[in-house]
């Protein structure tokens, strides 16, 4: 490990520097939801504060309250001190707050550029955008963070951490004194993270206060000195890090223990289900090969942008494959849609939830009967009591919150709009579930519900191909893993076998780097 | 020549050269300069509209409401005049942008402040500005003999070689170039249509920005009222009636993206010209008037479709040996 | 009780018909016991006046004069009006004999189109050039019928070489660069006959635009009001038009004479129509008032201010 | 906490969110409508009168029953009037060679069909917006008709065809009417009760994620095109015969109207979200204000004013309210 994760234990709380940012008593209040209540938090110079809670604790409401796009509906920021007014995006950047948001803030169609730079773009002499100045100075941006990356070329050609590293470069933009990053490794692979946590190191030896935010505890506790926790839009909890352990934290989180020993069910496989031979597309990934039978889980590692949505994309038949074969059951199939793969009872939990996931703005029952309707129906006419028996059900059997089946999916929280997306496909009693980074982005504690689940699914037979760039998680829940790099399948190994180490070295291609 | 058919414009003027070639194989001296100035010249009026509405449609919107605009301050000027004759022409010049321009307000307002759809918005917008403008004149003409030679003369008057109203023309095109990729006002245009919510993030309004876009569309509107009435030398209500399709898909032929942020003001010139020299064209080639609406539907179809294989993702190429 | 007169014109703020409203209004003082509806729909479709129409027959109107946009399509309608007991006729732009009772042509069709093909020829330099027709809509009625009776009196003017019709469809833009076409196709165009106002004006404006003031003459038939400047300017030697005010003065007399049961609408019968004389139906009930009246630089002033 | 409630189906009762909706907004402005009709005009009320009003809208209502499902979809479908030009020409040629009234009505429904299947594939097979590619196909249809028809003119329609929209089904019902209630009906059972409504309304909230969720989003959306060109065919039918003749200038201008007419029954023009009763209302709410305008010779084009601000006032209006409402509430 770096000197970076290394807590200076000797500093006694007082010894602290002096907050450059504190929120007092902030509240911000949406239909229906008080997102935050009456929160207080410092943010300290030279230091990098985790802020940790459940999803939908408020730790984006509070970004985004900081950054001047929501206004609290009471309470006080100082900066320095002295109390300030954010009331737009503008304002919170002249006083010297920028954030990488959680979701993607970027412009397919503009360049790099000006991605970086739009809304404070350097102007010429007669306030025209001086276009030389800004493709220069992004270039120079890109260099600090040792990103390869053309200033003048369009965002759309760049892959999603390429993106990641510009809207990092855009929040450098910005001469701040406060970072806040919101969930900015979601989408990073291991080397791009270990970037990111320089660059964390270099804004942390420049005297800024930054904000870091987090579901995952080793990250938190390698970079963040400082910690404070959220729960239900309260703050529950602050203090220096090497004061506490993990432990403690999730107490603070969830209000109990969570036991985080992932709760893999030991299942003896049964009969063949899914085979997979010499699957390829023309540009996206080549030749998979691997076999699957009811009641296994297979975990798909590799780097992010290795295919692997893709890869499962297309075999849900969302994109074209060109050449290979599929097999269910023994008996070859082709599907031409999403629809001909549920029919044969192969379903997806797409990676990107609130895109492909789930219709946000169509309530809980919707949601779940839309891919089971035409069993529901008698003469092509729905049945209201079915639908909402049927929803119930999975409702249910997933522990899902909310305060009626009618509510909106986009007014649930992400673990729960997660636990929707889930019941929509047990409906349909498939054989096959592909559950795509399936806990990312998600709290620790429906994490913990949505591993549960999984394991509960392959013993009730159905076979799992579970996503995710998460080590542990595969070494927890996967029987075999099944690797990909750059759109190829490297390797397929049984659990037993495979360690971290080796995970990485196939993920990568070479030796070492971890 | 691969790199500028590459690009959406270099298409566009690739389509349009062809089609001159096309109507010269049939009419050669539609080639001559002169003619070519007086095309160049009847586009104008469709040419200034386009920008306008490329603003909106860039921003994600579509402003229906420009012909009624177009309508209703041509008149308003043109009664101006026939009541004032005394008023100097630039100040009936300002009269009809700053007309256009609270008309546009409009649609920006009810688009910005009451988060009205903008095509609704403006297709209410549009029937009430064309009935108040039926409303204003009575239902009345303001015919050539009322208007002050003045007021008819200034888009005709000749400065080196070309109308005033070529010029203006030209003169906007340079404007929206410099506006559309030199002012931050112009960039918002593209980050608002091209992604609202991240435009929010940026601290760019998408509100404001697009009632700003409603506005220049509503002010250049209002400018090409005047153009309109004193070219044609006659102002009445139904003038420029439907107007606001052929506006809307010269936009479209030139590649602006009706689903917002993507497009440029080349491209909204060419698809102004392609379509005003069809126009233009069809009479002189003596196509019969009966084909010419079905022409130039299949002509708005296929530039769409053509867009719209210009713009079709790529893919990812994950497999970097592979071609 | 008043005679409720409604007088349906093909659209709103057309200045020719204004006009006779004017004239339908000098009827009703004249008559003492007449309320003349003066209504038209926005634009000018047929579906439009049939809705016009509707709300005619529910207020029970006791006369349609229609000036229709489409002789077939309002048939059904105007049927149905007459069911009801409404005495409908059409003026100015006529309805298939069996959806009215009478049809008042402004002037015979054999006049008018006569008339069109002289005012051209009179002014063609040495009595012989070419000549376009600029219509208005390829639809309208009578736009088509006076085209057919200017091509049967072609023989007359041996100097008139007609070259072709094109279609501005009563809009400015389209027919001016109709007329731009015309002149670049037909470069020793001499004339244009534009038997609509919008074409004419739309037409002098682009002959003046093109500098051909004095070579191509623009004639047709227009009203004095709108043509004035033209005539003025030179690109209009001269036009025609029969007198918008006599024609709604005559179509309300007549309507009212036929609700008054004062006259009988069958072939031969006469009606009169107070100042402007009586007429007499035809084979198709169909009658023609008076003859166009032509105007030039001597007098087109003084009407201008008429209509 | 972690003890299992029951998640309840509703928060509000049905009554509750009935009075709340649009279309509660919409019958109130109908019945106020209506009242002040009845009370300016002494001809209102007559039911004769009324009847004869109906033939003002029912032929634009049953497109916007179609269009509804359409923009709900996302999609929307402007070239509508030209394809009622297109069929009527259609059928109109028909005659001329002898045809009888079942075949002209056939005739007149397949070239809806066709077109509406043209407009579809461009749209879905192509991936072309559909409001460009619409507004290029209404050219291209209506240009037909002109290239067909030119200056012409087609009737003599055999006289039982005229029972289309001249003809009564039932005492004061018109067949136009009787047959927009019908579509009316059918559109709004499968719009609310079957899973094809479900899915037009899945696809109007997020089309990637329906067709994440097993909707063949591209055969729903070409099946709407299908029926909006197929209620654009029976339109053209019963106007062909209102009209007993046909011109390529045939409802020109309606698609605006249609569109209009959805818009204002409620249908989010963004897509996602829209009902069949709040179309039928406004249907009845815009041909009511024509009506009553026209009793009162008012021009048509004052009444287009109306028109125009109701569909801002109708759709800003519960925004002011909520706004209003917020400040209240803020005050306190
Ligand atoms: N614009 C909004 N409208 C309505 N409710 C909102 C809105 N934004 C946030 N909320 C609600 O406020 C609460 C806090 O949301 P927030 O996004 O701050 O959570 P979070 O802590 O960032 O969660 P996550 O870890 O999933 O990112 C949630 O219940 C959310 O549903
Ligand atoms: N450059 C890009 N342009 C467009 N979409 C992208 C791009 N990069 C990724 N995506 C999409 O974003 C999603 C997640 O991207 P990611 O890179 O994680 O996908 P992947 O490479 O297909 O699979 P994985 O990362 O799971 O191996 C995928 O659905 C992918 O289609
Ligand atoms: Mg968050
Ligand atoms: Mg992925």
């Amino acid at each position: 490990m770096s000197a970076v994760a290394l807590t200076d234990t000797s500093l006694p709380m007082t010894d602290l520097p002096t907050p450059l940012l504190e929120l007092a008593d902030i509240s911000r209040s949406f239909p229906g939801v008080k997102a935050l209540d009456g929160v207080s938090l410092s943010l300290r110079p030279g230091r990098v504060t985790a802020l940790i809670g459940e999803n939908g604790a408020g730790k984006s409401t509070l970004v985004k309250i900081l950054t001047g796009i929501y206004q609290p509906d009471g309470g006080e920021i100082r900066l320095a001190g002295t109390p300030v007014h954010l009331p737009t995006a503008e304002a919170a950047q002249a006083a010297g707050i920028t954030a990488i948001h959680q979701e993607t803030v970027l412009f397919d169609e503009l360049s790099v550029a000006e991605n970086i730079f739009i809304g404070h773009a350097p102007r010429t002499r007669w306030g025209f955008i001086d276009w030389r100045s800004m493709n220069s100075r992004a270039s120079g941006i890109l260099r600090t963070i040792e990103a390869d990356i053309d200033p003048t070329i369009r965002l759309r050609d760049l892959s999603i951490a390429q993106r990641h590293l510009v809207a990092i470069a855009r929040a450098l933009s910005v001469d701040a004194r406060i970072v806040i990053l919101d969930e900015p490794t979601a989408a990073l692979s291991h080397k791009e993270v270990e970037d990111l946590f320089r660059i964390i190191d270099t804004l942390k030896n420049q005297g800024k206060a930054v904000l870091f935010i987090s579901h995952k505890f080793e990250e938190v506790f390698r970079i963040a000195d400082d910690y404070a926790v959220f729960r239900d839009g309260k703050a529950v909890g602050a203090g220096r890090l090497a004061a506490t352990t993990q432990g403690d934290i999730v107490r603070l989180m969830v209000g109990r223990s969570v036991d985080q020993a992932f709760p893999k069910i030991q299942v003896t496989p049964g009969d063949l289900v899914l085979a997979v031979k010499g699957y390829s597309h023309p540009t996206e990934f080549d030749d998979i090969n691997f076999e699957l039978k009811a009641g296994e889980i297979l975990g798909i590692y590799g780097l992010v942008g290795a295919g692997r949505s893709e890869f499962c994309q297309s075999l849900f038949g969302i994109t074209d494959r060109s050449r290979g074969t599929v097999y269910l059951d023994g008996r070859p199939k082709w599907f031409k849609s999403p629809a001909d793969a549920i029919e044969a009872g192969i379903v997806y939990v797409p990676e990107e939830r609130q895109r492909h996931g789930a219709i946000l703005p169509m309530p809980i029952f919707g949601n779940i009967t839309l891919p089971s309707l035409k069993r529901l129906s008698r003469w092509g006419f729905l049945s209201g009591a079915e639908e909402f028996s049927l929803a119930r059900r999975y409702a249910e059997r997933l522990d899902l919150r909310a305060s009626s089946l009618s509510q909106a999916v986009g007014t649930l929280s992400g673990g729960n709009q997660q636990k929707v997306v889930i019941g929509k496909w047990l409906a349909t009693s498939p054989k096959v579930i592909i559950l795509d980074e399936p806990t990312k982005g998600i709290d620790i504690g429906s994490k913990a519900a949505v591993h549960g689940f999984m394991s509960e699914l392959a013993k009730d037979g159905l076979a799992v191909i579970m996503v995710s760039s998460e080590i542990p998680e595969i070494l927890g829940m996967a029987d075999r893993v099944l690797v990909m790099r750059e759109g190829r399948q490297v390797g397929l190994w049984r659990r037993a076998d495979v360690t971290p180490e080796s995970l990485v070295r196939a993920a990568t291609g070479n030796l070492g780097d971890y | 020549m691969k790199n500028l058919l590459a690009r959406r414009e270099g298409l566009l003027v690739v389509a349009l050269l062809v089609l001159l070639v096309l109507i010269a194989s049939r009419f050669p001296d539609f080639l001559a300069p002169k003619n070519l100035a007086g095309v160049f010249n009847d586009t104008s009026i469709l040419i200034i509209l386009a920008l306008g509405q490329s603003a909106v449609i860039l921003t994600r919107s579509i402003d229906l409401s420009v012909a009624a605009n177009l309508a209703f301050t041509g008149m308003a000027v043109a009664m101006l005049n026939a009541a004032y004759p005394g008023l100097p022409v630039p100040l009936l010049v300002l009269a009809a942008l700053g007309i256009g321009l609270a008309l546009g307000a409009i649609n920006g307002l009810l688009v910005w402040k009451f988060d009205i759809p903008p095509i609704v918005a403006t297709l209410g917008t549009m029937t009430v500005y064309r009935g108040m403008t039926f409303v204003m004149s009575g239902g009345k003409w303001v015919n050539a003999h009322q208007m002050s030679p003045g007021f008819l003369e200034l888009p005709r008057s000749l400065i080196a070689g070309l109308p005033v109203l070529s010029w203006v023309a030209i003169l906007t095109v340079g404007l929206a170039w410099v506006l559309f990729t030199r002012t931050p006002l112009g960039r918002a245009f593209y980050a608002v249509g091209g992604n609202p919510t991240a435009a929010v993030y940026t601290g760019i309004d998408g509100g404001r920005t697009r009632f700003f876009a409603f506005c220049l569309s509503g002010a250049i509107a209002g400018m090409a009222g005047y153009l309109w009435v004193s070219r044609y030398a006659v102002a009445y209500v139904d003038i420029a009636a439907g107007f606001e399709l052929d506006v809307v898909a010269a936009c479209v032929i030139g590649g602006i993206s009706i689903g917002g942020g993507i497009g440029s003001v080349a491209g909204a010139v060419l698809g102004a010209l392609f379509l005003g020299t069809i126009k233009n064209a069809l009479p002189v080639v003596q196509i019969s008037p009966f084909w010419q609406m079905a022409i130039s539907g299949t002509i708005i179809i296929c530039a769409v479709a053509l867009n719209a294989r210009a713009e079709k993702a790529k893919g990812r190429l994950i497999l970097r040996n592979a071609s | 009780e008043p005679v409720k007169i409604a007088l349906v014109v093909k659209a709103m703020g057309i200045g020719f018909f204004a006009a006779a409203n004017k004239g339908a209004q000098e009827a009703a003082k004249e008559l003492g016991d007449v309320e003349v509806i003066y209504t038209g729909p926005t634009d000018t479709t047929a579906e439009g006046q049939i809705q016009v129409i509707n709300s005619l027959i529910a207020q029970k109107v006791d006369a349609i004069a229609i000036s229709a946009n489409d002789k077939d399509a309002l048939v059904p309608a105007l049927k149905r009006a007459m069911e009801r007991g409404i005495t409908v006729i059409s003026w100015d732009s006529g309805v298939a004999p069996e959806g009215r009772s009478v049809h008042l042509n402004p002037s015979s069709n054999a006049l008018i189109g006569n008339m069109c093909v002289k005012l051209a020829a009179d002014n063609l330099p040495g009595g012989a050039g070419e000549v376009a027709i600029l219509s208005a809509s390829a639809t309208a009625t009578n736009q088509n019928t006076w085209i057919e009776e200017m091509k049967k009196v072609l023989p007359k003017y041996p100097g008139v070489k007609l070259v072709t019709t094109v279609y501005g469809d009563d809009l400015a833009d389209k027919s001016y660069r109709e007329t731009q076409g015309l002149l670049k196709t037909y470069p020793n165009l001499k004339a244009i006959i534009a038997p609509t106002t919008v074409g004419m004006v739309a037409g002098a404006q682009a002959v003046a635009d093109a500098g051909k003031i004095g070579q191509v003459n623009v004639t047709g038939l227009g009203l004095p009001s709108e043509m004035a400047g033209h005539v003025k300017s030179g690109a209009t030697k001269s036009f025609a038009i029969w007198n918008p005010i006599d024609l709604g003065y005559s179509a309300t007399m007549i309507s009212y004479n036929l609700v008054k049961k004062k006259a009988e609408a069958k072939p031969g019968a006469e009606i009169g129509i107070g100042r402007m004389g009586k007429i007499t139906l035809d084979d198709t009930r169909s009658a023609a008032m008076s003859d166009p009246f032509v105007y030039n630089s001597s007098n087109v002033e003084e009407f201008a201010k008429i209509f | 906490m972690s003890v299992a409630r029951q998640i309840p189906d509703r928060l509000e009762a049905s009554s509750v969110r009935l009075f709340k909706s649009w279309e509660a907004l919409l019958l109130l402005v109908a019945l106020v409508i209506f009242g002040v009709n009845s009370l300016v005009s002494p001809h209102f009320l007559d039911p004769w009168n009324l009847s004869d009003a109906t033939f003002n809208f029912t032929e634009k209502a049953t497109i916007a029953i179609a269009m509804a499902f359409l923009i709900i979809a996302g999609e929307i479908d402007l070239s509508v009037a030209a394809i009622i030009a297109l069929a009527s020409t259609a059928m109109g040629a028909a005659v001329q060679m002898g045809a009888g009234t079942e075949t002209l009505v056939l005739i007149g429904l397949g070239v809806g069909l066709l077109c509406g299947a043209f407009n579809g594939l461009l749209v879905t097979r192509f991936q072309l917006p559909s409001i460009v590619v619409t507004i290029g196909t209404m050219s291209l249809f209506r240009g037909i008709a002109y290239i067909v028809l030119g200056d012409g003119v087609y009737k003599g329609y055999p006289a039982d065809f005229a029972f289309f929209g001249q003809g009564y089904a039932w005492s004061y019902f018109s067949f136009e009417l009787t047959f927009f209630f019908g579509v009316a009906l059918i559109g709004g059972l499968v719009l609310h009760t079957t899973g094809f409504g479900r899915q037009v309304q899945a696809i109007g909230n997020s089309p990637l994620a329906a067709r994440f969720s097993g909707v063949r989003v591209e055969r729903v959306k070409f099946i709407l095109f299908l029926m909006t060109g197929l209620a654009a065919g029976a339109a053209s039918v019963m106007l062909t015969s209102r009209l007993g003749s046909t011109r390529p200038s045939i409802a020109l201008g309606w698609e605006l109207e249609v569109v209009t007419m959805a818009v204002l029954g409620g249908v989010s023009i963004l897509g996602g979200s829209g009902t069949i009763l709040g179309v039928v209302i406004a249907a009845f709410v815009m041909g009511l204000v024509t009506f009553g305008f026209g009793l009162m010779n008012v021009p048509g084009i004052v009444m287009s004013i109306f028109i125009g601000l109701m569909l801002i006032g109708v759709i800003a209006l519960p925004i002011l309210a909520r706004r209003l409402h917020a400040r209240i509430k803020g005050a306190r």
